[in-house]
């Protein structure tokens, strides 16, 4: 995963391929349910049996990261929160954090988005107001507290000490660079130059710039090179940072895709039930996602 | 209680507290602080509303980073943070409570700072989510000196009272209680001390003004983002014709 | 200029009442010339004689600037580069920065992006890789070099000695932030909830939410609000950052719009060869910046 | 010169010099290296350009910080700089010069480090450019141990010759002469000190093959960005027919 593939957005036949480059225990960052998940990846994911997969949130994670949760695909999982949104808990994450069996990484929304930022502008860290006093800066050894050096004329001094001491002048929190190992995400148009068009969700550019790898799964194929548009040119990634691409037809459902289909709130709310139990989440998995020709939604 | 629902009563004190604000934000389960922010809309206030995470369109260009910098930049006057647990010093979990796990503490750890004002709202009351001292600190209501800060809490609101916070003596006073609860249960149901006057007011119900916008230009404001909390508010009592849309 | 103005997009009437809104001394963030100038705006500066401007390059300047610094309207000039592009050398400012008639606080361009991007996450700073041991470092006291805070566990020192001291450990530059007082520019589409329409011009949204204030000229008004739109949408910044707006059609001219009209190749060729003497730039101004009938145009 | 533009020549070369580079990123006034990306695209080479201010689209949706954010990730191997000055240790100089000014340093400072590769490429070759220390540094040849600093110059390119820079000896040592130029008359417009083999080989022309397509497909693709440029090399010899478009 060293190399960044420049000139290579490869051409895949379906979800199934698209899971498949990504490796067991690879850092995958995905991004919000509202925010164009590549869910039948997610699902291709929990067929091929995938392994100690360290999950990314930017900066929440919603039914993706439970679903992967449950079918024990995940060793490791940061982000700002775990929620279904309307549907409640995130009943799978809840019950694995509070029997301790993921590794947490505890954040906070803009220390995420900075941190992907950093590694998107390639510096190693970038400074963040606030979060001081959180529980949460105790618990990420990664997170730097620093006398912040504009105002600071003398010498600036690491957190060693608390930040809270009075001899700190106007302490301030680095969150170090996030670099992926994967970008995961579904788009609603791909070109045959190998661009995706994912409208006003900017945060999936920024996980593709910031990540090693960006695989995508895409609702349907546009004629032209969507870069030439300036109409589209503003919602679009460019393919310099697509490994590769999977055409995925209503493949964020049961999530949604702006103005092609909305959520599902019905399937979320029977998954939330579903998934209460582990019995239940079995049973969800053996109908939803384990059963081939159920992949997606026939709606 | 009264001739209105707790919702309304609810979003007119939060109306209330958001005053003269430019610009609030508001996240994605809070149908009652969009209420609020419509009935000031309806009253013709010039305030501007972020409503996170809407059905359709949403106010943001820059995707779901866009809120914190434009708290970072200082164009958010009026935030809300809800609670698995709030203490006596304002500090709000989000984390864990009573080996419980909660989603997470989302944006707060930055928003409480950045934005001006943030209004703690949770209408659970009791010592359960009330509590002398929070187990996790999500994000704290107050910051030593020498640490930048913009913004912290304004008031606590709850299902049963309102709380304003004492930035000097980093307590609450309970400002006033709602029709249908008593001083002595409010005592009953909080888990941390708090500062009191000799008396204590009745929460102010609602305007038959307020009422008759909350039922009308608001109930219809509010439908297609919170179609079942329209539904249970307002479907009951005064139907307004795209509450059901 | 010190109240951000959360809830009042203003509509005004034309250019000239936008430029009343710009006082002398202001700093002013402008786009470069590919990237819509708000080339009428700049011209009634010039009629009502604005005074000791400071421009701000984003990253670099062209036209725009040579106008106002011939003109006599700038103090100070903050960029990585004023060039007319095809056209040549910029020759206003060549003159004037030859005879020291201007303060220029020379930049690299990833600065200036990183110093507004600061601005515009309310940070006092953000980390930039390279630029060390370019003579720019040397004249920009306001640009700070610190070890690498990521790397050092311990002390870690502002520069007052050479970051090529030895025992400097990671030497990183820190670009201060940049809050414009004014960011000016041009767009393709404003609508009446006061948002505008830059497609992939997305420095000028940084430039937006970096400064204190935006004023933005417009070609022509769009029916409905362009962030309802999702395939507008991603072009669009919200009105919540545009202090003022005013039509102005072919209000980029002699540069260009994309999909509206080109750039005018042969009028920036007669500009930069009128320019390369006072009394040529006195005839330009005369005939196209202060005679009102010819504001514009024509075609 | 031969049967063949000196502008063909130089592209040819900068065309080996890019080699296998996955990435190429091309400034606004560069028809010449962009000539040199067209003719490995037409050779079927997997090569990405991104030219930068294309008259029509461009490869960027982020606005003019893409660029540096792209290099600053290291997906850019290949990237050119010119020079009002550039001196013996690969110093550039795009400020000021013998009391004149230019028009300011760029991006320079930046992509010289964060780019795996820089071809440095001006056509004047002369003492006047080519100075023994470049009176400004907009961005240094090479930078201490310890410095971050992901790449550095490659090779020089001028109308005369081909430097290929040596990291270790930080000092150009002379690659090649063009056609028609020579050893003596490089020494003569070289202002600063060179290592020179005891021989040095002519610089190989573009092959027939090359100008064939040259000549064909490469001047068709560039024509549309620089139409004045296209004519000036093709128009007079084998006019493509979209040469003029």
């Amino acid at each position: 995963m060293d190399a960044l593939p420049a000139n290579a957005t490869r051409f895949l036949a379906d979800a199934e391929a698209l899971a498949a480059q990504i490796p067991d225990g690879a850092q995958i960052a995905l991004p919000p349910d509202y925010s164009l998940p590549a869910m039948a990846v997610v699902r291709a994911l929990v067929r091929r049996r995938a392994k100690r997969l360290r999950l990314l949130g930017v900066p929440v994670l919603g039914m993706c990261a439970d679903l992967l949760i449950g079918a024990g695909c995940v060793a490791e999982v940061e982000t700002s929160a775990v929620s279904l949104g309307e549907a409640g808990l995130a009943p799978r994450f809840t019950e694995a954090a509070e029997k301790g069996e993921l590794a947490l990484r505890e954040a906070t929304c803009p220390m995420i988005h900075s941190g992907l930022q950093a590694a998107e502008k390639g510096v190693p860290f970038m400074p963040l107001r606030g979060v001081l006093g959180s529980d949460l800066v105790a618990q990420r050894s990664d997170w730097k507290v620093i006398d912040n050096p504009m105002e600071n004329r003398g010498q600036t001094t690491i957190s060693q000490k608390s930040w809270s001491d009075p001899d700190f002048s106007d302490p301030i929190i680095l969150a170090p660079a996030i670099s992926p190992d994967v970008a995961l995400f579904h788009a609603r148009w791909a070109d045959r130059a190998g661009n995706v068009w994912l409208g006003r969700r900017r945060e999936l550019a920024t996980i593709a710039h910031a990540a090693k790898a960006a695989f995508v799964s895409y609702e349907s194929m546009r004629e032209g090179d969507m870069l030439e548009d300036e109409i589209l040119a503003p919602g679009v990634l460019g393919s310099v940072y697509v490994s590769a691409l999977a055409p995925a037809p209503r493949g964020a459902w049961p999530l949604g895709v702006a103005d092609e289909y909305p959520i599902d709130d019905a399937h979320l709310m029977a998954y939330a039930k579903a998934a209460k139990t582990r019995e239940g989440f079995r049973r969800y998995l053996d109908e939803w996602v384990l059963t081939p020709e159920k992949n997606f939604s026939p709606a | 209680m009264g001739p209105y629902a707790r919702e309304e009563l609810l979003a007119g004190v939060i109306a209330r507290l958001i005053g003269d604000a430019a610009h609030v934000a508001v996240g994605a389960a809070s149908p009652i602080p969009a209420t609020a922010c419509a009935l000031l809309a309806a009253r013709g206030d010039k305030l501007r509303v972020s409503l996170l995470h809407k059905r359709k369109g949403n106010p943001f260009s820059e995707g779901s980073r866009e809120l914190f910098d434009l708290a970072g930049q200082g164009r958010i006057d009026v935030f809300f943070l809800g609670g698995a647990q709030i203490d006596g010093e304002a500090n709000v979990n989000l984390v864990r409570a009573e080996g419980r796990r909660f989603p997470g503490s989302f944006g707060s750890a930055f928003m409480y700072f950045a934005a001006r004002r943030t209004i703690l709202f949770r209408e659970e009351h009791s010592r359960r989510v009330l509590v002398p001292k929070v187990e996790f600190v999500s994000a704290p209501g107050s910051s030593p000196p020498g640490v930048w800060r913009r913004g912290g809490p304004q008031a606590l609101l709850t299902g049963k009272a309102l709380f304003a916070w004492q930035p000097g003596r980093r307590r609450f006073r309970l400002e006033s209680v709602h029709p249908g609860s008593s001083l002595e249960e409010v005592r009953d149901c909080t888990g941390f001390e708090f500062d009191c006057g000799p008396t204590v007011a009745a929460t102010a119900p609602p305007s038959a003004a307020e009422l008759e916008l909350l039922r009308g230009p608001v109930a219809r404001a509010i439908a297609p983002n919170y179609p079942a909390f329209a539904a249970k508010v307002w479907l009951s009592r005064s139907p307004p014709s795209a509450a059901s849309a």
